[in-house]
């Protein structure tokens, strides 16, 4: 059974931190994938602010880590999402997973970032030095949620 | 019946409110009879109706058209984007 | 052009805070995607021994780093390969990517992973309770690599 | 010409030594040659032959066969093992 840590905070995200405390956590595992989702710096841009649907965001980046935990057999799906205000450079998301294998570990992280993008209830504004406006959702990010969808329920028939 | 409406992200700015809590005729069986009640009151309302807006009915994200009843709490919501 | 950072050591690699040195670091970069190798549990394991080819190794790492920030517009490319006697749960490699967009950091770091593996003269060699060996190279890791060869071949033909 | 000749990893344990240094016959054009060479000299050289074991010529991964010359240091290696 894979170990699940989700959490959605207004605090400040440390990645050295986190990934430490997964490094050497699991000593049957060789392979410890990351990804850091930070605060890009554009013309004008001030600071991104995150606002999301409480408990709900939760329930739904659960079932994102339990589904790619299921599909790579991980040991550890982690996923720490930040809320509010963020200015550049700042950590926005930090997801990572624990696998016997390299491949598997990479995946599981790659799956859990392009999920989250679209099927958790998250809304990012962007304020700038000309006004406020919310992020559009990009057709690229559904279609990566989509290839694995697709991908999954190909797997399953 | 009494059903609870939120408005999320940018439909908050749109319908320029957070929630609604509206006594509604117990006609209006789902959450797509409940748009077209809505674009009755305010014209504002026509946003909701996109294909693109996704539901949160208490608390859990529900397919378009949903079943709504007495108590519930209905969240109106533009597409996501977090990461 | 990308920032490429190389080292082959006997020091422990802490991954926590060579992950801090790179959240942040770039600021038009969204994403940082990271892989951290470590020894893993097995019975009878009590250590691993890491051996290289001095000057050697840290030319092919770098031609790696430098093909794969050419090959997914990297901003930044890390590879921290430890050698010298390691035990369960200690760090061997961080590799790490930073780039504007996700998807290019984490296949530049499933790259960088997959090459090193057969790309780069390092040998493992296994300290257990019954005695000592040398480990075998993977037909996996092999086709890994040639994945990867295939595919920017393919590009560029 | 002088060669040096190194063995690295488990060819140094099954040759028993790490290097070489021997004088050879000019006639010793390539690494190919070089290697048949050896296993004149010791049977366990003829792990050298396998097609999986790779050359670093100097400073640099070369395929096989590669010339040979004065001077040059030659490393024989198992397939490489790291990450």
């Amino acid at each position: 059974m894979a170990t699940i840590s989700i959490t959605v905070s207004h605090d400040p995200i440390d990645s050295g931190a986190r990934l430490d405390a997964l490094a050497g956590a699991d000593p049957d595992c060789g392979g410890l994938a990351s990804f850091v989702g930070q605060v890009r710096e554009e013309p004008g841009l001030v600071a991104l602010e995150l606002e999301h649907y409480p408990a709900v965001t939760e329930k739904a980046l659960q079932t994102i880590a339990e589904t790619a935990a299921r599909k790579w057999d991980l040991h550890r799906a982690v996923i720490h999402h930040r809320v509010g205000r963020m200015e550049i450079g700042e950590v926005i998301v930090f997801v990572a997973a624990t696998a016997p294998h390299r491949r598997a570990a990479l995946d599981a992280v790659g799956y859990m970032i392009d999920l989250l993008k679209t099927e958790a209830p998250f809304w990012k504004q962007v304020h700038s030095n000309k006004g406020s406006h919310w992020v559009e959702a990009r057709d690229t990010d559904r279609d990566a949620a989509d290839y694995w969808t697709d991908q999954i329920a190909s797997e399953d028939a | 019946m009494q059903i609870t409406i939120r408005y999320m992200a940018s439909l908050r700015d749109r319908m320029g409110k957070r929630e609604d809590i509206l006594d509604l005729p117990d006609t209006i069986a789902d959450s797509e009879a409940l748009t077209a009640h809505l674009q009755t009151l305010d014209p504002a309302a026509n946003a909701l109706a996109h294909p693109a807006i996704r539901l949160i009915l208490n608390d859990a994200i529900v397919p378009r058209p949903s079943a709504v009843k007495d108590g519930d709490t209905l969240a109106f919501c533009p597409p996501f984007t977090g990461g």
